[in-house]
């Protein structure tokens, strides 16, 4: 089990050698962020002292070494947009993206169990249908326009939810949260719907359709013949053997909810990692853009990495060979 | 086709089963009607949108039904802020949205049953190979693929082809993102069909894997890749929107559907309403009818389910 | 027939609508079983046992339902009872053992607690008695060491053993009747013996009424007391196992057996085997008249036009002109 | 997080349930697009980190919200006999947020760090050769040559406390280009009208005012609190507006300037801005990489740039595109500008027919095809320009490709010279020509030119321009500024489109009128009680 998880990191890290190598790569086609540091001011000499001093008339391969080498280091350099440190920056932002990302990612998986549990066991009730179909809207618009649409409907129309922020937020252990605090919660109810849409969207049908399989199989039928109640069978059988492949696709899915976070942050102003990387996408801020791409791949590492072990955890057929089962 | 064929066709179980399901029959009406209406928006439409020495700016923000101030002209949906005749724009911008996601769709579909085939065919270290590709290419999420390949493209096309690079680079970093689905359900199956004994007699007479591969396995993984590529052609169509929102979408000369509702959105508090609903809207029946169809088919396509 | 029997099926009959016409898998089919008697119900596959199986406890599924008929348990009519009254009879009054223990038993739960969810659901006890009388079952089937495999999943018993706990879930609620379709089929040749026994033990220590639907004639002749003879959807014959098998009337039944290397049937064993040439009809391509005169090396005319009726012949009940013209 | 901070959000959030408390009226939420990028005054010359600065800080003069200077740390200035000499007058009695008093040490230090490397501001201040103490509370700048509008170069130059920033070790302005951070970064002292009692880097930045300031009585000072969000999002925004959990926003995107005027409780107020947005075009150089005309370069042509002036509808651009909110103009400079005239302001009218018979006689009459280039996030509506440009320019037969990108993007192309035709803003700090030409027309070198993506050289204009920095006599010198825009409007060196209105949105309690450079200054808002 030990040796499984070393390996996987290992492998993990090579990705993200590799991934991040291909995207530091790109940043040199983005732009340059000579304009942007040195105003409109700036002669052509002052533009070539500062390119000197970047290190960008190096070759990639040198540059993305050095940033690899002093990433090591916990060094990720700073900030060309504002001259703070990245590490200080990105540990700023993350409590927000990592709030933001967790609360529309448990009203996915809530509100979508139970919604793919409900259109699964009445699967031919006309309330049924109605959510199956209704809830193909919400994959059928881009989050931005939801988002917006939310924010026009009941920030500027009703008046009843603040249009961006994270409201009030406090402090605990450390951590800067916005979960503590009325206004703080007011203020997460738009952005993680907009985030968890989709997801939910995804998860309702998923559940349904992998329950409708359990139900089928030959041991709800015998569980039925055993005469347990509906309640025993629908959750104390048929649910926990839908959740199995549920859990893989949250772990995609967590994934996608901190890239798509990006748009959600945007639209909402949510002080997050996501609004941090569009800003230094359009200032070509490439610390702060190599920070975040290896950030999220890290996470992206370890979701997968949990999502695994979660997998033996819950199956106890892969306890006892769990290093083979995938 | 003959007309046994046709009848046959029309009799077997997917058609009979079509026939009695009012939402199959609706979507399917509506998807093709609007599929029609994109192919041949040249002939549909009343205008010429994507020809700029057509526009006239003073027929900007021409409310629906109105006329424009410069032109005179009758606009039913209403033009946007560059006078640009909003129906004759979706009609455009769907054709384009459209093509997007089709060839993304073709893009991802083949990439992922060739992988796929050959994983579940070859197995071992081929497959591991494979499937590892697979997994990292699914923890990246499509956005960020799509924003770092249109930041690469955009540095490495000639300015004067950028119109035509935007809309092919949406087309692989969509691809790019999807094939993985494909691969994995065509694996799956593959692995399953392979050690059938048609196929490992097959084998055994010495046939090639090529051959093999696309006379007996393929077809049997047909029908789940025609329900994954019906949902993938909606997913693809969305993104395509989404990644206009971030930049990196189709330009706002040649508008997508998605760059419709980037631009129209921008007029949503000034009143301005038909450059965004509209669009909206139709993104909204088209990606809805195409995702209703997959639903279908893979109700219908999937035996374990009925 | 007897009127005390513990389960009376009456003209049972299941339809299922499909688009090419309503099948009817089960055909007006009727029978009893007394406690402490092991019925065998046999035939081809697709002759409507497993359904029968299902219908008597109701879990047919969608869109196969009881188009008539009665299924009388104890005299009292269950086949029109709903989900939840039904509840209470499943596992409780009729335990069931499918086919492929492999598939019947949830691989995400320790069968132990699946024992004792079952027992709990019908015996009115406490979590820790559920568990004893967990243990009490498995010990009851003969898992070895059984205290320390109630915490085991079933993926880690081997298939006999598998399908000794789904006999033991079949009987932890003390049923009145057991209902085993095909229980033995998926096992290994080896353990098929040892299971038979197993609850065949069983049942005639509770004094529990088994229904053991196969297709396996050996099967029948080492377990049941008396044998259902299905032929599309249709009672054929009905009758004492030892008088079916020495001396079957229906040319169907004689088939079966025929085709059947059997113990019982010794006097035949030096000769060949006999196959039934042909195959079942489909349901949808039922000939007229009785549905086995196309297979039927006796067919006569009437055969061809006209049902044979069900009618008591010497020990065995049967549907066929054959003997009935006999008689006349 | 500080338990001020704590008490302030909790203010921020009852404002944001629209709660009206007498305590609140004198609390402003204001939100713009960008946040300040440093609290270091002189680490980067950019619109919204000086105006933070502004409210915090001070120069020695600055522009009040109709942009004529006034003084600010400074009393008096004067040019002495020497004409390479500026005496400055300080202001006494005044202090920083610290308690430290304000004196001439601390001008002569915050402009000689103004002028380090690592300062953005010192481009302003090339001039100066040295900066003198005469006695506590006058000053002298000396300057290389005689600099007729050193005033004007200083309204941005903030002083800063020597002490408190030698003690802080922040003596070197934040390095940004090379990743410095500095003590001055992140913390702030002042002699502004507010200091500074929070700031979460693009979330929020709280500042109260300074009770001590020296010009209480002469502003009005109503301001008690400021609470800074950038909102980048357009429609957020507004939104945010509209919903009234902000008072006041600067950057109202002109299509929703009628529903925030439209709304009871907003308004809207506006006022010309110090930027003009133009074309460049490629017409030095032989030939053009992003046409479709193989060895010539069709801008090189006066005839071809005169016809596309002429294809230009200004007033449709206007009209549709700025929804009234942008005053057309002929000529790259904004009416604040000394050099500006009316005459240089007028724009050719729309004439597609004389512009397509300027085409033929130039050879071009079945037109040609080429790339403009545009950003899409810099300036107002800058993309719907472009493409409304593209339809103009396409009725007299030149088909334009257009590229819009992020400007990000898009400069670069300006100053590594590779693009033909490009669309580039352009605002006037000094207000005063010279400094449209030193930087887009005068031909590119080391020092000089390099904003002009033209590649247009002519030694008499560069001769001219350079004699403008030391020319005293400003009659003579007004002459040269007339003789150089004549040349180059008689060239069409630059297509000009118009001068940008700047419209801020604010509740309708709020008093308050539209810096020309979007520059408020809090200390003057007053709100009706």
């Amino acid at each position: 089990m030990f040796a499984y998880i070393i390996r996987r990191f290992f492998q993990g890290a090579l990705v993200l050698g590799i991934v991040g190598f291909i995207a530091f790569s790109m940043f040199r086609f983005i732009g340059d962020p000579y304009e942007n540091i040195l105003g409109q001011d700036a002669t052509v000499l002052d533009r070539q002292a500062l390119e000197e001093r970047l290190g960008l008339n190096k070759p990639i391969a040198i540059q993305y070494l050095k940033f690899l080498g002093n990433a090591m280091q916990g060094e990720f350099g700073v900030s060309y947009r504002n001259g703070i440190p990245v590490s200080e920056m990105i540990a700023q932002r993350l409590p927000a993206t990592i709030e933001l990302a967790i609360v529309s990612a448990l009203f996915a998986l809530f509100l979508g169990v139970l919604l793919g549990v409900y259109t699964a066991i009445n699967r031919d009730g006309f309330l049924a249908n109605f959510i199956m179909t209704t809830s193909l809207i919400g994959v059928s618009l881009p989050t931005f326009l939801i988002g917006i649409l939310l924010i026009w409907v009941f920030a500027v129309e009703l008046n009843v939810l603040p249009s961006f922020g994270r409201g009030e937020t406090v402090e605990i252990w450390g951590w800067k949260t916005g979960l503590a605090t009325a206004s703080g919660l007011k203020s997460i109810i738009l952005p993680a719907i907009t985030l968890g849409l989709y997801q939910m969207t995804l998860v309702m049908r998923l559940v349904r359709s992998e329950m409708l399989e359990v139900l089928r199989t030959d041991y709800i039928r015998f569980a039925r013949a055993r005469g347990l109640t509906r309640r025993a069978i629908n959750f104390g059988h048929a649910l926990k053997n839908t959740l199995l492949p549920v859990i893989t696709i949250i772990g995609i899915q967590l994934g996608q909810i901190i890239a798509f976070a990006i748009i959600t942050e945007t639209v909402f102003q949510w002080p997050g990692v996501g609004l941090l990387f569009i800003n230094a996408v359009n200032f070509v801020d490439v610390p702060i853009m190599a920070t975040y791409l290896l950030l999220v791949g890290s996470l992206f590492v370890v979701i997968n990495l949990v999502v695994d072990l979660l997998y033996v955890v819950i199956d106890p057929r892969l306890r006892l060979d769990g290093t083979e089962a995938r | 086709m003959s007309d046994s064929r046709w009848l046959r066709w029309w009799q077997s179980d997917v058609m009979w089963s079509w026939r009695r399901s009012p939402v199959a029959i609706v979507s399917t009406a509506v998807f093709f009607a609007l599929a029609f209406a994109a192919i041949f928006a040249p002939l549909v439409a009343p205008y010429t949108p994507f020809d700029p020495s057509s526009l006239n700016l003073m027929d900007g923000f021409t409310a629906p039904g109105e006329t424009g101030m410069g032109s005179g002209n009758k606009y039913w949906l209403g033009t946007d802020d560059q006078g640009r005749d909003i129906f004759s724009a979706i009609l455009y911008g769907m054709r384009l949205s459209l093509f997007i996601g089709v060839m993304a769709v073709t893009l991802a579909a083949i990439l992922g049953i060739s992988l796929g085939l050959i994983a579940g065919y070859f197995g071992g270290w081929i497959d591991a190979v494979i499937m590892r590709i697979a997994d990292i290419q699914l923890t990246f999420p499509s956005i960020l693929v799509a924003m770092l390949i249109f930041g690469v493209a955009r540095g490495l096309t000639p300015p004067e082809l950028r119109d035509q690079m935007a809309v092919w680079v949406l087309i692989i970093s969509i691809g790019l993102s999807d094939w993985v689905q494909f691969a994995r359900t065509v694996r799956s199956s593959a692995m399953v069909e392979s050690r059938k004994e048609y196929v490992q007699a097959a084998r055994l007479i010495g046939r090639s894997p090529m051959i093999i591969l696309r006379k007996h396995l393929l077809p049997n993984v047909m029908s789940p890749v025609l329900v994954i590529a019906t949902i993938s052609l909606a997913l693809a169509i969305i993104l395509e929107a989404t990644l206009s929102f971030l930049g990196v979408g189709a330009p706002p000369t040649k508008p997508s559907l998605g760059t419709l509702i980037r631009i129209g959105q921008d007029f949503l508090f000034a009143g301005e309403w038909w450059i965004i609903l509209f669009p909206s809207l139709t993104l909204l029946v088209l990606a809805l009818s195409v995702n209703l169809l997959g639903d279908w088919l893979r109700d219908v396509l999937n035996p374990k389910l009925r | 027939m007897t009127t005390n029997a513990l389960l009376e099926v009456n003209n049972l009959t299941v339809e299922i609508p499909t688009r090419r016409g309503t099948l009817i898998p089960v055909n007006e089919v009727s029978f009893n079983i007394d406690r402490g008697e092991i019925v065998g119900v046999v035939g081809e596959s697709g002759a409507g046992k497993s359904i029968t199986g299902s219908a008597i406890i109701g879990l047919l599924d969608p869109p196969a339902r009881i188009a008539g008929g009665s299924v009388t348990l104890q005299g009292k009519l269950i086949s029109d009872m709903n989900e939840n009254q039904l509840r209470d009879i499943r596992g409780k009054r009729i335990g069931t053992v499918f086919q492929d223990p492999l598939t019947s038993l949830d691989p995400l739960m320790s069968i132990g607690n699946q024992l004792s969810e079952t027992a709990m659901a019908h015996l009115n006890i406490g979590r820790d008695q559920a568990r004893e009388k967990a243990l009490q079952a498995l010990i009851d089937v003969g898992i070895p060491a059984a205290e320390s495999r109630l915490d085991a999943y079933p993926h880690e018993f081997s298939g006999g053993m598998r399908q000794r706990v789904v006999i033991a879930l079949a009987l932890i609620g003390d049923p009145e009747l057991i209902i085993a379709d095909e229980p033995t089929t998926a096992l290994d040749v080896s353990v098929q013996a040892q299971v038979l026994m197993l609850l065949k033990r069983l049942c005639k220590e509770r004094n529990t009424g088994v229904m053991l639907i196969t297709h396996d004639m050996g099967v029948i002749a080492e377990t049941t007391d008396r044998v259902v003879v299905l032929y599309a959807g249709r009672v054929a014959e009905i009758g004492d196992t030892r008088q079916v098998l020495t001396a079957a009337i229906h040319p169907y039944t004689q088939g079966l057996v025929g085709a059947t290397p059997n113990p019982t049937n010794l006097a035949n064993s030096q000769e060949r085997l006999n196959q039934i040439p042909g195959t079942m009809p489909g349901l949808l391509s039922m000939p007229a008249g009785c549905p086995f005169h196309p297979r039927c090396s006796e067919v006569m005319e009437v055969c061809k036009t006209t049902l044979p009726t069900l009618s008591q012949r010497e020990n065995s009940t049967i549907a066929c002109h054959l003997g009935a013209e006999a008689k006349t | 997080m500080t338990r001020k901070t704590l008490s302030a959000a909790v203010l921020f959030a009852l404002a944001a349930q629209g709660v009206m408390t007498a305590a609140q009226a004198e609390t402003l939420r204001w939100a713009r697009a960008g946040d300040s990028l440093t609290l270091d005054p002189h680490a980067q010359n950019e619109g919204p980190t000086h105006t933070l600065a502004h409210q915090i800080y001070e120069p020695l003069l600055h522009r009040d919200m109709s942009a004529s200077v006034i003084p600010a740390l400074a009393t008096e200035w004067a040019p002495t006999e020497d004409p390479t000499v500026w005496r400055f007058k300080l202001r006494e009695g005044v202090k920083f947020h610290n308690g430290e008093d304000f004196t001439a040490d601390d001008v002569v230090f915050s402009l000689e760090r103004a002028m380090k490397p690592t300062s953005a501001m010192k481009e302003l201040l090339s001039s100066v050769a040295s900066v003198t103490k005469v006695d506590d509370f006058t000053v002298d700048i000396t300057t290389d040559g005689p600099n007729p509008l050193m005033p004007s170069n200083l309204t941005n130059l903030f002083i800063m406390d020597s002490g408190w920033t030698t003690d802080n070790d922040s003596a070197e302005p934040q390095d940004i280009a090379n990743g410095g951070d500095n003590f001055a970064a992140k913390n702030t002292n002042g002699t502004g009208a507010f200091q500074l009692v929070s700031r979460v880097v693009d979330e929020k930045t709280i500042l109260k005012a300074n009770d001590a300031y020296w010009g209480k009585d002469e502003f009005p000072l109503e301001v008690s609190e400021i609470v800074f969000t950038p909102i980048q999002s357009a429609a957020t925004r507004v939104a945010a507006l509209l919903s009234g959990e902000v008072d006041f926003i600067q950057d109202v995107p002109v299509q929703d300037l009628a529903r925030v005027g439209g709304t009871d409780s907003l308004k809207i107020v506006n006022a010309a801005q110090n930027r003009t947005i133009f074309f460049g075009l490629n017409s030095g150089d032989e030939d053009l990489t992003s046409d479709n005309v193989e060895g010539k370069n069709p801008f090189s042509d006066v005839r071809v740039r005169q016809a596309m002036n002429m294809a230009i509808n200004r007033d449709a651009i206007q009209r549709v595109v700025m929804r009234d909110q942008s005053s057309p103009t002929g000529v790259i400079m904004p009416p604040f500008v000394n050099g500006w005239t009316e005459a240089l302001d007028a724009y050719p009218a729309v004439d597609v027919a004389g512009a397509k018979a300027l085409m033929a006689e130039a050879g071009y009459g079945d037109g040609f095809s080429v790339v403009l280039n545009c950003p899409n996030d810099r300036y107002i509506n800058d993309e719907a320009i472009c493409q409304a440009a593209v339809g103009m320019f396409a009725q007299i037969g030149i088909t334009v490709n257009l590229d819009a990108k992020p400007k990000a993007q898009h400069f670069p192309l300006i100053q590594n010279r590779t693009t033909d035709f490009y669309m580039l803003g352009w605002g006037v700090p000094t207000f005063d020509s010279e400094y449209i030409f030193n930087f887009l027309v005068h031909s590119t070198t080391d020092e000089l030119g390099s904003w002009n993506g033209t590649r247009n050289s002519n030694p008499d204009w560069d001769a001219k321009i350079v004699s403008l920095a030391s020319e005293t006599d400003l009659d003579k010198r007004n002459a040269t500024i007339k003789a150089i825009w004549d040349g180059v409007q008689a060239e069409t060196l630059y297509l000009p489109i118009h001068n940008q209105v700047l419209n801020w949105g604010m509740n309708k309690s709020v008093n308050f009128d539209v810096q020309p450079e979007d520059q408020p200054h809090f200390k003057f808002l007053t709100f009706t009680k």
